[in-house]
């Protein structure tokens, strides 16, 4: 189950950074970014998954060698990755309003006036 | 005694710088014959310069067109002290065979003080070398003018 | 006190202005002579670039409405000024004045430093023909730098293969190295390199066949267009104390380390044997060719002179 | 050490957020508390940096700072750390001097924009994730600042978002960047994936014992992710675009502070976290140390340098807008500073820090006289621009100082830098006999000439040559635009003159921090943990100079110019009629003192930039065609050389491995 997951989000950066590289559409490229972070989220958080873990949420007096739980510092970086990966698709987004209202266009081979 | 050396040596490198105005280009072929084995002003220390910034003697060729009156004036006058102007051949004293024409502002005196002139047309390269000498004296004597003034 | 004094003897005196100047006043006037003789003319008088030189000096100075006035005027001192400190870093045969570690890229570097203040003082005169000599100048230092370059590093490699590092950039050390060994010229591999910077010399110098910069009938004397007086004589001077310095270059580089043990003596072969560099580089092809392109030089220093220098680094590389 | 000063790291960088969260509350009303707020929070991280340099740089203590008091429990790091060894306070200096330069500029340089609330806060937020990031002891949080540091950088080059282009290359630089970004969090998660920690300390001890090959892997997109940070090749169309269009302070900040983030990101990790790892294939990373040994990840680190190096300084010379020149220049010095850190020996490493400094200090000022120009001009196209040394002489002085270093000529700092790069690199040539370091010499040597000729061809169409009548009524820019540049001109000369004690004061112990992995572990985790995984102890060797550059030399020089502008003046002295040139302008020119122009009128005639060099453009003109078409412009193309840099670092690793 857990490979799946990694297949899966193998998968969803590829098909990003795919969709970055062949899309002209800079919303599509927006879309992209979206979905490569989507798959590193994913990654992270199976990184710390183990089959048949409980939640980790323990008092300090009920940690045992024994006790069995999902790795609860994944959750955080993929959390903080989310809020991370909400804020460049707004910045994305705003400058991608800015852009078409100056170039009037959203076909990224026409926005190119620095090159060379 | 610095300045004295720099008195000898006036006369002896005096760097040309060459202005056609308007000649037929005899007398300008003449006088890169000057240059040649044959006469060779090199062993008195002559030299062409590209620039009048760099020259010591202006040698003006050519009967003096309307069309490069103003050039001409213009570089005479970028040329640093001390100089001396040296007019080549018989068009720049007199006009020559273009004189009357309307577009000849001739001749070369109305513009600067000639100090040599060589007549002929074209004048002997002898004449040249002899000429160029004449105005490296000149130019040695400005000089100790210029010092005393 | 005697420190400082032999400090001022060395600037000023031996190896310093006073030296050079004279050698190098000496070895452009001969060049001149030997060019005018091998054109069948008389030439000049042997002493005539210092004739140049004092008229220069009793002109009026012309300072143009467009020049930055402080540069104009400061770059040929500081040209001249870092010339005659490369001065004391080159050996005259046996030793140089001051040695440091690495003295080949220090002169390197104040020989670019020469160029550059040529380079500043043409743009801060304002002249667009000194626009354009200051470009091809440029060029010009871009297609002489690589070989020589490589003919550092060959002649380093070689001097300091046996040394901790494997090279050596130290001029003192490469002539200790030749004086044990035989002179570099004589070991078969670094003859490429020793071509290479015969090359390299007249185009570093900008005598007449790579004098690009200079063009006197295309661009009005490129980057001296606007100088007059004696900015424009210390940049003659400039121009003939690098001849010297570049045989001397060459004589430290390559024909190190055949000391007779007597200083004096020692500055007479150096003195002879820039005589010979300069017949062989500068004056025959003064006399035999006409100036390049401005894009054949570039091509021709990348190519044939760089790759020179390439084989012998190569050789040297190998072991060789 | 006192004990408040272990608070000190973690201040420096809270009180510049905390300014960016009192200037947006403030500052809507009024600018003068915006920006004293803005000041105050610069010259406070400013003063508490400074404060550190004696215990840790000259008295080599280490400072481990755990967030909310949470240490390692057990051995294992569970808390968030900040740990403050020589190295990141190396960089931390850096920082901290270039934000307030650029600060103090921006208050001058900025007056006639709006929103500048936005501006401050930003430019707040970014200096303190920047600081955030070299100081950190976690690998997470020096993610999480990237994250900030890439954010705000495009919000600030968007800032203009009139100007053309701007919102072009912040939006490049987002896509691209998070390309970037996303490789370093990759990089992160294979990492935690092995070790289930990601304190850099416990990461230095434990990787040489774990014998995986997903941590090499990780260590390549670890790698490609900072070089994005750097801009290296092929990332460095980004930095083109932004730095060209962004406000020239911000330009400071990503050419002078950003890149050094990807450098210092790279050092850590090559240096102290991979610093012993040995997997079981061919010493793969082992001994990136050992200077007698070179192995493939040395060759690909410095190959990228060089590439990087090369191809940017031939891109200058296509360029026809000021900062975006300037742009190219900096990847090309950055270039250099990875080349040298790829040699993997301690000379080659203080050079590349020596480098990186002196980087950051005269690009800063190329940019800020940029900026200058700009601010006074209008302009920035260097075919229309010329002859403005008359009416700024100040600026020119200060472009001067700053062209004549990043050229590398003495007595600058670029020339004692650059020395050092050479000196390493052939010393590497010479120890392993491996002609590939020799190529890598001769092409830093070439670079560096190329580098003098762009800046010829700067200085030759914005300030000298004939004045556009356009620009007539220029003025110089204010004082307190020129104050900042003056600061980081001095710098420039003090520490050419002076290399020696900068190496001694700075370099040396940041180099001997970036080896001594042992020290770094022990510091945070505890006396004996780097024993406990048998992490060898530092030796401290004396970092081998062979024959430093002596500025002494320079005295020589100084006492010849002295006497040679004697001579001149004694000739000159006695000369009648000196010649000086005509002061008043306005009445008709006199011929005489008119540039000679083969007898014509002086006329506004000026050789374009872009027509300099014709001769050594000529010879290379495939090349730059092909470089002209290859920087297309289109982000998709640069995403595509984004993703194709982090596969052949991963088809690399699986060959290689």
């Amino acid at each position: 189950m857990i490979f799946t997951n990694y297949l899966v989000c193998f998968f969803l950066v590829v098909l990003g950074i795919y969709c970055m590289v062949s899309q002209k559409n800079l919303f599509k490229i927006a879309v992209g970014m979206g979905l490569v972070d989507y798959g590193v989220n994913l990654l992270i958080v199976s990184v710390g998954f183990h089959d048949g873990g409980t939640a980790p949420i323990f008092n300090i007096s009920e940690l045992t060698r024994s006790s069995f739980f999902v790795d609860p510092i994944p959750q955080a970086l993929t959390l903080t990755s989310i809020v991370i990966g909400a804020c460049t698709t707004a910045m994305t987004l705003c400058l991608i309003i800015m852009l078409y209202k100056q170039y009037g266009t959203l076909q990224s081979d026409e926005i190119r006036r620095l090159r060379g | 005694m610095f300045q004295k050396m720099i008195d000898k040596s006036m006369a002896k490198s005096p760097w040309i710088f060459h202005v056609n105005a308007g000649s037929c280009n005899g007398c300008d072929i003449e006088l890169v014959s000057v240059l040649t084995p044959r006469y060779d002003a090199e062993r008195l220390g002559f030299r062409l310069t590209g620039t009048p910034r760099q020259a010591d003697i202006v040698v003006v060729s050519g009967p003096i067109t309307s069309q490069t009156r103003d050039r001409l004036v213009r570089t005479l006058a970028q040329v640093p002290e001390p100089k001396v102007v040296v007019s080549l051949g018989s068009c720049p004293r007199s006009g020559n065979v273009f004189k009357g024409s309307y577009c000849v502002d001739g001749p070369l005196e109305k513009y600067t003080h000639v100090d040599v002139s060589v007549g002929g047309c074209t004048p002997k390269p002898e004449a040249i070398v002899a000429a160029l000498a004449k105005a490296a004296e000149i130019l040695a004597e400005k000089r100790k003018e210029m010092r005393q003034a | 006190m005697t420190n400082l004094l032999w400090t001022m003897f060395h600037v000023l005196v031996f190896p310093g202005v006073l030296f050079c100047v004279v050698i190098g006043v000496l070895l452009a006037g001969l060049d001149r002579k030997l060019v005018a003789r091998m054109q069948n003319r008389v030439g000049p008088p042997l002493l005539q670039p210092w004739y140049d030189f004092l008229k220069c000096c009793g002109k009026e100075t012309i300072i143009p409405r467009h020049a930055r006035r402080s540069l104009f005027l400061a770059a040929p001192v500081l040209g001249f000024a870092a010339l005659i400190t490369v001065a004391l870093f080159v050996p005259v045969l046996s030793c140089s004045t001051y040695s440091t570690s690495a003295d080949l890229v220090v002169i390197l570097y104040l020989l670019t430093v020469v160029g550059v203040s040529m380079i500043v003082g043409a743009a801060a005169s304002g002249s667009p023909f000194a626009g354009v000599g200051l470009s091809r100048e440029m060029v010009a230092m871009i297609s002489y730098e690589l070989p020589f370059v490589l003919v550092i590093l060959a002649v380093g490699r070689m001097a300091g293969a046996t040394t901790p590092l494997g090279v050596t950039f130290s001029l003192q050390a490469i002539v200790d190295w030749q004086a044990a060994n035989g002179s570099m010229l004589f070991h078969w591999s670094m003859i490429p390199a020793a071509l290479a910077m015969l090359f390299v010399i007249p185009c570093e110098i900008g005598m007449h066949p790579f004098d690009i910069a200079e063009a006197e009938t295309e661009i009005c004397e490129g980057t001296l267009a606007e100088y007059s007086g004696p900015p424009a004589g210390l940049f003659r001077l400039t121009h003939c104390v690098k001849m010297y310095i570049m045989c001397a270059l060459f004589c430290a580089m390559f024909l190190g380390g055949i000391s007779t043990g007597y200083a004096a003596l020692d500055a007479l072969v150096v003195v002879v044997l820039s005589v010979v560099i300069t017949f062989v580089t500068m004056s025959v092809p003064h006399a035999v060719c006409a100036r390049f392109k401005v894009e054949q030089v570039f091509k021709f220093y990348w190519t044939v002179v760089a790759g020179l220098a390439l084989i012998s680094l190569i050789l040297v590389w190998l072991g060789l | 050490m006192y004990d408040f000063m272990y608070h000190f790291p973690v201040l420096a960088i809270m009180v510049l957020f905390l300014g960016a969260f009192i200037a947006s509350l403030v500052g809507r009303r009024n600018a003068v508390i915006r920006n004293a707020v803005v000041l105050i929070a610069m010259v406070t991280s400013l003063v508490l940096i400074l404060s550190l340099v004696k215990p840790i740089l000259l008295e080599g203590q280490t400072i481990t700072y755990w967030l909310s008091n949470w240490e390692p429990v057990g051995d294992w790091a569970i808390g968030i750390s900040l740990e403050v060894d020589a190295l990141s306070l190396f960089f931390a200096l850096i920082v901290v001097v270039a934000v307030f330069v650029s600060g103090v500029y921006s208050f001058f340089y900025m007056d006639r924009d709006d929103s500048l609330v936005n501006y401050y806060t930003l430019f707040s937020m970014l200096s303190g994730s920047v600081l955030g990031l070299v100081l950190s002891g976690d690998l997470f949080n020096m993610f999480v600042m990237i994250e900030i540091m890439t954010f705000t950088a495009v919000a600030l080059t968007a800032f203009r978002n009139t100007y053309e282009g701007a919102l072009e290359g912040a939006f490049k630089y987002l896509v691209v960047g998070s390309l970037g970004s996303t490789s370093v969090l990759i990089g992160i998660a294979l990492i935690y994936s092995q070790m289930h920690t990601l304190n850099l300390a416990q990461l230095a001890a434990m990787l040489p014992g774990y014998d995986s090959p997903v941590t090499i892997i990780a260590f390549a997109f670890l790698f490609v992710g900072f070089g994005s940070k750097a801009f290296l090749f092929p990332f460095h169309p980004l930095a083109a675009d932004a730095h060209a269009v962004a406000p020239a302070s911000i330009s400071l900040m990503i050419s002078g502070v950003l890149t050094k983030c990807g450098v210092y990101g790279i050092i850590r990790l090559a240096y102290t976290v991979y610093q012993n790892v040995d997997v079981n294939v061919m010493n793969a990373l082992k001994s990136v140390c050992n200077p007698m040994n070179a192995n493939f990840v040395q060759y690909f680190i410095t190959g990228v340098g060089v590439v990087t190096m090369f191809i940017c300084v031939t891109m200058a010379f296509n360029q026809h807008n000021f900062k975006r020149l300037l742009a190219f220049h900096s990847i090309s010095q950055v270039g250099y500073v990875i080349t040298v850190i790829g040699l993997g020996s301690a000379l080659g490493l203080s050079a590349g820090l020596f480098h990186a400094m002196n980087h950051t200090i005269f690009k800063g000022l190329l940019f800020l006289t940029a900026g200058a120009v700009q601010h006074a001009t209008g302009s920035l196209d260097l075919d229309e621009l010329g002859g403005l040394s008359k009416k700024m002489p100040g600026t020119c002085a200060l472009f001067l100082i700053g062209a004549a270093s990043i050229s590398g000529l003495p007595p600058f700092n670029g020339f004692a830098s650059k020395w050092m790069i050479y000196q390493a690199a052939f010393q590497k040539a010479g120890e392993t006999g491996n002609f590939f370091f020799v190529v890598v010499c001769v092409a830093a040597l070439i670079t560096s000439v190329l580098t003098l000729a762009s800046f010829i061809k700067v200085a030759q169409s914005v300030f000298f040559g004939q004045l556009n009548p356009k620009f007539a009524k220029t003025r110089e820019v204010s004082l307190g635009m020129r104050i900042p540049m003056w600061i980081l001109a001095i710098l420039c000369v003090v520490t050419g003159l002076f290399p020696d004690k900068v190496q001694q004061w700075l370099l040396a112990p940041a180099t001997s921090a970036a080896m001594n992995a042992a020290g770094y572990i022990d510091a945070a985790m505890g006396q004996g943990y780097a024993a406990s995984f048998s992490i060898p102890s530092f030796q401290p060797q004396s970092i081998f100079l062979s024959g430093a550059w002596q500025p002494v030399m320079w005295l020589l020089l100084l006492v010849s110019v002295t006497l040679a502008v004697c001579i001149v003046a004694l000739l000159g002295s006695d000369d009648k009629a000196p010649a000086i040139s005509e002061t008043n302008t306005d009445t008709p020119a006199d011929p005489k003192y008119e540039s000679f122009f083969s007898g014509e009128a002086s006329v506004y005639s000026q050789v374009g930039g872009s027509d300099l060099f014709w001769g050594f453009k000529h010879n290379w003109r495939h090349y730059f065609s092909f470089m002209h078409n290859w920087h297309s412009g289109v982000v998709n193309d640069y995403t595509l050389y984004g993703a194709a840099a982090i596969a052949v670092a991963l088809v690399l690793c699986v060959i290689f491995l």
